[in-house]
C-alpha cells in the first residue's frame, strides 16, 4: 500500500516539478558524483557559467535568455536515459551527454526526436559521417583524429620516421578506450611501427602488471586513453619505473589538472587537446565580473581556467554560437531543436567568431558541412610544466592523417547504417 | 503388547525387506560401525537400541544412503545396492524422520507433506510452468493423498501454518506425516519420541502402530524409552560401541546377559 | 469490512490452491491489471514510460529471476549483471544475424541462451554454499563481462564494443529502436513481466518449487526425501538465468537501446537486483515487483523532490540520495527483515481481523 | 640467469606485494566476520571514508563545507591550518571509533540474531550511506594522500640485480616499489600486533570467546555490545591503514571504495574466519593473477586480473568449500 502512495506522490511531483520554461534550453547531463566526479564537476561548471555569463552580460542569446537545467547522471547510462527523458520535454535544443556510453544510447533517440547531439572530443567517432548520422556532431576532434595527431607529433620528434619503433597504447578497457585501436592499427601499418595494446580494467587502481610489462618492453612511446583514477595511477607507476614523461602522450581526457604528480613528477607529460589552456582570455575577466563576483558561479570558483572547465566553456560556446546561427538563419528568436540541428550543420567557427566571443584562438577554426559532422579534426599538443604547475600548448592546432581515418569512418558508419537500416542522405 | 506380523504369520517364513551384511563404517580413523549384520522383515516393527554413541544413527544413515559403508552389502527389496545417492534410495521406497527435527521451516505443513510426495510426481518443468493441465491434475491427485495423511495424523487445523510456528510435538508429527506421504516400503524413525511428554508419547505410539497396521509399512526405529521399545517392536537389535551385541524379540533381548551387562545393566 | 474470508469456502482443491484465495485480493488484482493494460497506455508519456515504467518492469523481471535463485532455492548469487549481459548480447547477435525474427522470439531465445550459461556457472553451487557461493558467482560476473568485452564477434567487430539495438517489430508494430512508441515498449515489457510472473508463480507452487524450497530450508532432508540436489539447484539456476536473461535482453533492446558491457552490466547491477529482492521480500513474487518499484522510484522521486522541488545543487542532491537510500535500506531491514512483501502480509492479517484487534 | 627467469621472479615478487595490499583490505572483513558473523561489505567504503577523513583533517578542511555553503550562501572551505600527519592519524582513529559506536547503536543493535544475508544487505545499505555522507562531508574531488610514505622503484635493488641477467639480454634490474615494501612491513606489524592483542589481552580473549560462541560468551558476562564496538573500531583502524596505503598509491577518491572487490577473492580463498588465511589468500591471489596476466594475458588480450582472481579462488573452493583456512563444514543429520 505504502508503495502505491509513494508512487502517487512521485507521479504528482514529476508533473509539478517541470522546470520553468525558459526560452533557450541547454540541458547539462553532468556527473558531479561517482568515480569520474573529479573530471565531471569542472566540466559542468564551465558549461553552466558560460550561459550564465551570456544571460548576465548580453541578456541571453539574441535577447532570449538561456537556461541550463542540470541533471546528475553519475556517469551511469541508465540514469542518462532518465535525464534525457526528463529534460527533452522542456524544449531542449542540444544534448552534450559527456559520456561515450550515453552518446551511443542517445544517437538513435535524438535522431527520432530531432534534437542535435554534440559530442566534443568523445562519443562515436564514425558519427563524423553526417550522411549516416544526421543529428550527431563530433567536431572539432575525435578519438581517431586525436590518436593520429599524437602519432604525428611522435613522428615529428623522431624526425619524420618511426618505422620499427615500439608504441604502446595503455587504455581504459571500455568502449571509450577501445575507440582508437583501429586507427592506431592502420597507422602502424602505414608508418611501420609496432603497436602493443595494454588494457586496464575499470577503475584501474592496480596497474602493476601493466607497468611491469612496459618496464620490460620499454616502448619508445606510450599513448594513454585513460579516465578517472586510472590516469593518476598510471602516471604514478610511470614515474616509479622512471619512464621518460615526455615520451608519454595522453588523449584529452587524460591530461587535466587531476592528471599530474607532485612537483616535477610528471614534468614533460604531453597530451592531445582540441581547445586551448589557461585563463589568459578576455572572457575570463567577464566571468569574474558577471558570474563569480555576482555569486552565480556553478562551482566554487577554484576550477576556473582548468582544462576541464575550459572544455565545458568551449562546448557551451559552440552551442551558443550555433543558437545564434540558427536565429540568423531562420530569423526567429525562439529557435527549435530542429533549427539548431540545421545551424550546427553550417556552423562556421572562424577565428573572428571566437575572438568576438572573447575566446580568440581558443580552439581550432573549422567549418561543419552536411557530409562532414566532425570538422577537419584539428588538434594541438599540450605539455605539463612542473615548474609552473600548469599545462601549456606546444605547437598549433594541426590536421590529422585523414587519409587513414576517412576510410575507417566510412566503413564503420556504413556498417552502422546497414545494421540499422539507415539510408545515407545525399550531401 | 506386541503386534503380530501378519505376513510372517501367514507364510511362516517371513520375507526379508532389508538385509545388512557385515557393514563396517569409519570416519577417518574412527570406527562407527564394525561388522554389523541384521535384517528387517517385511511388515514388522524393528527397533534399534543401544547407549549413546553406539552407532544407531549412523546405522540409519547407512540404510538411507547418507553414509556409504566401507565394507559390507546392503540388500533392499531383493536387490543389492551399490553406491546410490540418498535421493535414489528415496525413490526405492525408504523414508525417514530425524532425531533433530528436519522440517522445511519456511514452508507450510501442507507444503511439507506435499514435498514428501516428491517421488510420486513427475511432471516436467514445461508442464509445471504451464500449470493448467497435467501439472495441476497431478497436484490435485497428490493433494488428495496428503489430505488422507492429514486426517490420519489429526493435523487438519494447522494445514496452512508455517511449520516454524508449531510446537515441538506437532512438528514431530508433521515430520512423520512427511515421511508417510512418500508411501515408503520402509520407514526409518530416529527417536520419534525424544523430548515428548507422556501424552505426546502415547499419541506417537498410536500413530506408529496404526501406520504399521493400516498401511502395512515396515518400520525401523531408534528409541531410548525402553518401555516403548518393548511394547511396540516385533524384534530388537542392540548395538554397543559400533558392534551388534544382541538381536531377537523383545523378551529374548531383555533377558540376554550381554545386553543387560552392556546396556540395561547400567541403569539398574 | 470488505476484507473478509468467512463464507468464502473452497469446495475443491483447485480453488483452494489458487493464487488469490480471497475474493477482495482477486478483484484488486483484476483492477490493477485493467489499469496497467487499459488505462495507463492512454496517459503514458515518454518520461513515465522510459524513465519509470519500463525500467520498473525490466528490473522486476530480473528481481523475479534472482528471487527464484536466492529466495526460493537459497543460492546466493552476485552474478546477475553478468547474466543480464549475456541476455543483452544474445539479443544483439540474434537481432543482427536474423533481421526477420520477431522480437518475442528474440527475447525468449536470449533467455534460453542465458539459462544455459547460468547452468554452467551454477555447477559450483553443488560444492560451495552461502557467502562462498556468492563470491564464487562474482567469478561469473567478471569473467562474462571480460569475455563480452574482449571477443569482437559479440559486438560485430565495431570499433568501441558498443552495441546498438536496431529497429525490430512484431506484427508490424515497432518495438525496439528510436521510433518505437513508448506505449508499445511499455506494453511489450508488461506482457512479458506478467507472463513471467505467472510462470514463476506456477513453478514455485508446484513440485519443482517445493524441491527448491526444500533445498533452501534443509538440503540434507530434501535429498533424503528424494530431491536430487543437482537437478534442483541447476534447474533453479536455469530458470533464474532465463528470467535474468530476458531482463537483460529488454534492458538493452527496449530500455537503453544501446549498451556497453563494462558500463551497463557492472557489478553494481548485481547488487541492485539483490537489493530489490531483499527489500521486496525473499521468496515472494509480489515482493520482487515491490522491490523493483522501490529501487526505481526512490531515486527518481528523491531527485525530483530535491532538485526539481527544492532546487538543490545536483551533486548535493545526488550525495543525499545515496545517504537516504542507504539509510532507508537499513531502516527497512531493521523494521521488517523479511521485506516489504512481509509488511503487506502482516497488514493483510490485521485487515482480516479488523475491526477486532486479535 | 636468463632474463625470462628474472622477469618471472619479478612478477612473483610484485604479485606477493600486491597480495599484501589485498590482504590489508581483507583483514578488516575477517575481523568483523569472525566476531559477529557479519559480512561487512562496507569495509571498502570505510577505507575510503577513513582516508578522506585523514586528508581532510590534515589539510584543515571544513567538514560539510559544500552543504553549509549551499544552505547559507557562505564561501568557506578551509580552516587555514595544517595538522601533522601523526596527530591527524590519531584524530582519524578517534573518528573511526565514533563511527563504530554509531554503527553498533543504530544498526547492529537492532539486527541481533538476523540471518547473515540480512546483515550483509544492511552493510551494503551502510556502504551507500557512507559513500554519500563521505562526499558531503569532505567533497568529491581527488585528494592527495601525503603521510610521508616513500614511493617509486627501489634504485638500490635495481642496481644490485642489474648484473644477474646473462650478457646481452634486455634486462634492467629487479623492480620493486618502495610503497609496497612499506605496505608489507605495515601489514606484518599489523598482523603481529593483532595476534598479540587477541592472545594476550583480556579484551582479546573476550573477542575470541565471542567468535567461538556468542551465547557462551554472553553467559560468562562478556558484553556483546562492547565487543562489537571494539571489533568495528579495530576494523575501522585496519580500514584506515588500508586507506592510507591505497590512497598513497592512487589518490583519495571515490574508486578507493572499490578495493573491496579485490579483497573478496582473497576472503574466499583464505576463509572468512582466518587472519592467516587473509594473508596467505592475498599472497596466492596476488601471485596467481599477476603470473597469469604475465604468462597467459598477452595471448588472450590482457586485463584478465579482475576475473582471474575470482576464478582462481573458485577453483580452490571446489576442492575446499570452506576456504583454505576456514573452519571445516561438518554435515550432520
Amino acid at each position: 500500500m505504502k508503495i502505491k502512495q509513494l508512487a502517487t506522490v512521485a507521479l504528482t511531483t514529476l508533473a509539478v516539478s517541470a522546470p520553468v520554461a525558459a526560452d533557450l534550453v541547454f540541458p547539462s547531463l553532468s556527473y558531479r558524483t561517482g568515480p569520474y566526479a573529479a573530471g565531471g564537476a569542472p566540466l559542468a561548471d564551465g558549461y553552466a557559467d558560460y550561459f550564465t555569463l551570456l544571460n548576465q552580460r548580453d541578456g541571453g542569446i539574441g535577447g532570449v535568455m538561456a537556461s541550463v537545467p542540470e541533471c546528475e547522471t553519475g556517469y551511469n547510462t541508465a540514469k542518462g536515459v532518465e535525464c534525457y527523458e526528463s529534460t527533452k520535454g522542456d524544449g531542449a535544443l542540444v544534448y552534450m551527454p559527456l559520456s561515450t556510453g550515453m552518446t551511443y544510447q542517445l544517437i538513435p533517440k535524438v535522431t527520432a526526436d530531432d534534437i542535435p547531439l554534440v559530442t566534443t572530443g568523445y562519443g562515436r567517432t564514425s558519427a563524423a559521417n553526417g550522411r549516416v548520422f544526421s543529428h550527431v556532431f563530433n567536431f572539432p576532434a575525435n578519438y581517431w583524429t586525436g590518436a593520429s595527431r599524437i602519432i604525428n607529433s611522435i613522428m615529428e620528434e623522431a624526425g619524420g620516421d618511426i618505422s620499427g619503433k615500439n608504441i604502446a597504447l595503455v587504455y581504459h578497457n571500455s568502449g571509450y578506450g577501445k575507440e582508437p585501436i583501429p586507427t592506431l592499427k592502420a597507422l602502424a601499418e602505414k608508418h611501420n611501427f609496432n603497436l602493443t595494446l595494454i588494457p586496464v580494467d575499470h577503475p584501474g587502481q592496480e596497474q602493476k602488471s601493466q607497468w611491469l610489462q612496459i618496464r620490460r618492453e620499454r616502448p619508445d612511446n606510450i599513448i594513454m586513453y585513460g579516465w578517472g583514477v586510472m590516469n593518476q595511477v598510471a602516471l604514478q607507476e610511470a614515474a616509479n619505473i622512471r619512464y621518460p614523461m615526455d615520451q608519454m602522450y595522453g588523449i584529452w581526457w587524460s591530461v587535466t589538472e587531476n592528471d599530474k604528480l607532485e612537483g616535477m613528477g610528471s614534468h614533460g607529460y604531453k597530451g592531445a587537446t582540441f581547445h586551448n589552456v589557461g585563463s589568459n582570455y578576455p572572457i575570463f575577466s567577464d566571468i569574474q565580473k558577471y558570474v563569480t563576483d555576482a555569486g552565480l558561479a556553478a562551482g566554487d570558483g577554484s576550477n576556473v581556467g582548468s582544462v576541464m572547465y575550459n572544455r565545458g566553456l568551449y562546448a557551451a560556446m559552440l552551442a551558443a554560437e550555433a543558437a545564434k546561427t540558427a536565429q540568423n538563419m531562420f530569423g526567429v528568436k525562439d529557435v527549435t531543436s530542429g533549427q539548431m540541428r540545421d545551424a550546427f550543420e553550417v556552423l562556421d567557427m572562424s577565428a573572428e567568431v571566437m575572438a568576438a566571443a572573447g575566446m580568440p584562438n581558443f580552439g581550432p577554426a573549422f567549418q561543419v558541412s552536411c557530409a562532414n559532422h566532425g570538422g577537419p579534426g584539428l588538434a594541438a599538443i599540450q605539455q605539463w610544466d612542473g615548474n609552473t604547475q600548469e599545462w601549456k600548448l606546444i605547437g598549433d592546432f594541426e590536421a590529422p592523417d585523414m587519409e587513414v581515418i576517412a576510410p575507417l569512418i566510412k566503413a564503420d558508419s556504413e556498417a552502422y547504417a546497414k545494421e540499422n537500416n539507415i539510408t545515407p542522405r545525399d550531401c | 503388547m506386541s503386534i503380530q506380523n501378519t505376513t510372517a504369520d501367514q507364510q511362516g517364513q517371513p520375507e526379508v525387506l532389508l538385509d545388512l551384511k557385515n557393514i563396517s563404517l569409519s570416519f577417518g580413523g574412527v570406527k562407527a560401525i564394525t561388522d554389523i549384520s541384521f535384517d528387517i522383515y517385511e511388515g514388522e516393527v524393528r527397533a534399534i537400541i543401544g547407549p549413546n554413541g553406539a552407532g544407531k544413527s549412523s546405522m540409519l544413515n547407512v540404510i538411507n544412503g547418507f553414509y556409504h559403508p566401507q565394507e559390507g552389502e546392503i540388500w533392499f527389496d531383493g536387490k543389492q545396492r551399490t553406491g546410490m545417492k540418498p535421493y535414489e534410495i528415496a525413490y526405492q521406497g525408504i523414508a525417514r524422520t530425524f532425531q533433530n527435527i528436519a522440517l522445511f521451516k519456511g514452508m507450510s505443513v501442507l507444503d511439507n507433506l506435499m514435498t514428501g510426495r516428491f517421488t510420486h510426481m513427475n511432471k516436467n518443468l514445461f508442464w509445471q510452468a504451464l500449470w493448467k493441465g497435467p501439472a495441476e491434475q497431478e497436484e490435485i491427485i497428490n493433494r488428495e493423498f496428503v489430505e488422507h495423511i492429514i486426517d490420519f495424523l489429526e493435523i487438519q487445523a494447522i494445514r496452512k501454518t508455517p511449520v516454524g510456528r508449531l510446537p515441538y510435538g506437532l512438528q514431530k508429527r508433521v515430520e512423520l506425516g512427511r515421511a508417510l506421504a512418500a508411501q515408503p516400503k520402509l520407514l526409518l524413525l530416529d527417536e520419534p519420541m525424544a523430548g515428548m511428554n507422556v501424552e505426546e508419547k502415547e499419541d506417537m505410539c498410536r500413530f506408529i502402530l496404526d501406520v504399521n497396521d493400516t498401511f502395512g509399512t515396515t518400520i525401523a526405529l531408534i528409541e531410548h524409552d525402553m518401555g516403548v521399545v518393548m511394547d511396540i517392536s516385533d524384534r530388537v537389535v542392540v548395538l554397543d560401541y559400533g558392534r551388534k551385541i544382541g538381536d531377537g524379540d523383545p523378551t529374548a533381548v531383555r533377558n540376554d546377559q550381554t545386553v543387560i551387562d552392556a546396556y540395561l545393566g547400567v541403569s539398574h | 469490512m470488505f476484507y473478509r474470508e468467512s463464507g468464502d469456502f473452497k469446495k475443491t482443491y483447485r480453488d483452494d490452491s489458487q493464487t488469490f484465495p480471497i475474493k477482495f485480493d482477486r478483484r484488486r488484482y483484476y483492477v490493477v491489471m485493467a489499469i496497467a493494460f487499459l488505462v495507463l497506455p492512454w496517459f503514458i508519456t515518454d518520461y513515465i514510460a522510459n524513465a519509470v515504467m519500463i525500467p520498473f518492469l525490466v528490473w522486476a523481471i530480473a528481481a523475479l529471476g534472482l528471487n527464484i535463485l536466492v529466495g526460493y532455492c537459497g543460492q546466493l548469487s552476485l552474478g546477475t549483471g553478468g547474466f543480464m549481459a549475456v541476455g543483452a548480447y544474445a539479443t544483439y547477435k540474434l537481432m543482427t544475424s536474423f533481421p526477420g525474427m520477431d522480437m518475442f522470439s528474440v527475447v525468449l531465445l536470449s533467455g534460453f541462451i542465458t539459462a544455459f550459461v547460468g547452468m554452467i556457472f551454477g555447477l559450483p553451487s553443488l560444492r560451495i554454499k552461502g557467502f562462498y557461493l556468492a563470491v564464487a558467482t562474482l567469478a561469473a560476473q567478471f569473467f562474462l563481462v571480460w569475455l563480452l568485452n574482449k571477443v569482437p564477434w559479440f559486438y560485430n567487430y565495431s570499433a568501441s564494443g558498443q552495441i546498438t539495438a536496431p529497429e525490430r517489430s512484431m506484427f508490424g508494430i515497432i518495438i525496439t529502436g528510436p521510433y518505437a512508441s513508448p506505449v508499445t515498449g511499455y506494453l511489450f515489457c508488461l506482457i512479458l513481466a506478467i507472463g513471467l510472473a505467472w510462470v514463476a508463480r506456477n513453478l514455485t507452487r508446484g513440485r519443482l518449487g517445493r524441491s527448491w524450497m526444500a533445498i533452501r530450508d534443509m538440503d540434507i532432508a530434501a535429498e533424503i526425501i528424494g530431491v536430487n540436489p543437482l537437478m534442483a539447484k541447476l534447474s533453479a539456476f536455469a530458470v533464474s538465468s532465463f528470467f535474468v536473461g530476458v531482463a537483460g535482453s529488454l534492458f538493452f533492446s527496449v530500455y537503453l537501446g544501446a549498451a556497453e558491457v563494462t558500463e551497463a552490466f557492472s557489478i553494481n547491477v548485481s547488487f541492485a537486483v539483490l537489493f530489490m529482492v531483499i527489500i521486496g521480500g525473499l521468496g515472494s513474487i509480489f515482493g520482487s515487483f515491490v522491490g523493483a518499484a522501490f529501487m526505481v522510484l526512490m531515486p527518481v522521486l528523491l531527485k525530483n523532490i530535491l532538485v526539481g522541488g527544492l532546487g538543490w545543487p545536483t551533486d548535493l542532491a545526488a550525495h543525499l540520495e545515496f545517504i537516504i537510500v542507504g539509510a532507508l535500506i537499513v531502516i527497512f531491514l531493521i523494521v521488517e527483515p523479511h521485506g516489504l512483501a512481509q509488511m503487506a502480509r502482516v497488514l493483510k492479517e490485521k485487515l482480516r481481523l479488523w475491526p477486532f484487534p486479535h | 640467469m636468463s632474463a625470462d627467469f628474472l622477469y618471472t621472479l619479478e612478477v612473483i615478487l610484485n604479485g606477493l606485494m600486491a597480495g599484501v595490499m589485498y590482504s590489508l583490505v581483507a583483514l578488516g572483513f575477517v575481523l568483523i566476520f569472525k566476531a559477529s558473523g557479519i559480512f561487512n561489505y562496507a569495509q571498502g567504503v570505510m577505507a575510503l571514508f577513513a582516508a578522506m577523513t585523514l586528508v581532510g583533517i590534515q589539510t584543515g578542511q571544513i567538514p560539510f563545507a559544500h552543504l553549509i555553503n549551499a544552505i547559507f550562501g557562505t564561501e568557506m572551505h578551509h580552516f587555514g591550518w595544517q595538522v601533522p600527519a601523526f596527530l591527524a592519524i590519531i584524530l582519524t582513529v578517534g573518528v573511526m571509533v565514533l563511527f563504530a559506536m554509531i554503527v553498533e547503536k543504530y544498526i547492529l543493535h537492532h539486527l541481533v540474531n538476523q540471518e547473515p544475508i540480512i546483515l550483509f544487505m544492511a552493510t551494503i545499505g551502510l556502504a551507500y550511506f557512507m559513500e554519500g555522507f563521505g562526499d558531503i562531508m569532505w567533497g568529491s574531488e581527488i585528494k592527495t594522500m601525503d603521510v610521508g610514505i616513500p614511493s617509486g622503484g627501489s634504485l638500490w635493488l635495481e642496481e644490485y640485480t642489474l648484473g644477474w641477467a646473462a650478457e646481452g639480454e634486455r634486462y634492467w634490474g629487479m623492480y620493486i616499489d618502495k610503497l609496497d615494501m612499506v605496505a608489507t612491513l605495515v601489514a606484518v606489524i599489523l598482523v603481529v600486533s593483532l595476534t598479540l592483542f587477541s592472545q594476550y589481552t583480556k579484551t582479546g580473549r573476550a573477542l575470541r570467546a565471542v567468535a567461538d560462541d556468542h551465547q557462551a560468551a554472553l553467559s560468562v558476562g562478556i558484553s556483546l555490545r562492547a565487543i562489537w564496538v571494539i571489533v568495528w573500531s579495530i576494523a575501522g583502524f585496519v580500514a584506515l591503514v588500508a586507506g592510507i596505503m591505497w590512497g598513497a598509491k592512487s589518490g583519495v577518491q571515490f574508486s578507493l571504495s572499490l578495493i573491496a572487490l579485490k579483497a573478496l577473492p582473497v576472503l574466499m580463498l583464505g576463509g572468512f574466519t582466518s587472519i592467516p588465511g587473509a594473508i596467505i589468500g592475498g599472497l596466492i591471489i596476488g601471485v596467481g593473477e599477476k603470473l597469469f596476466e604475465f604468462a597467459i594475458g598477452p595471448m588472450i588480450g590482457g586485463a584478465t586480473e579482475n576475473w582471474f582472481a575470482y576464478v582462481l579462488a573458485l577453483m580452490f573452493l571446489v576442492f575446499r568449500p570452506q576456504g583454505l583456512f576456514g573452519e571445516k563444514i561438518i554435515e550432520r543429520v
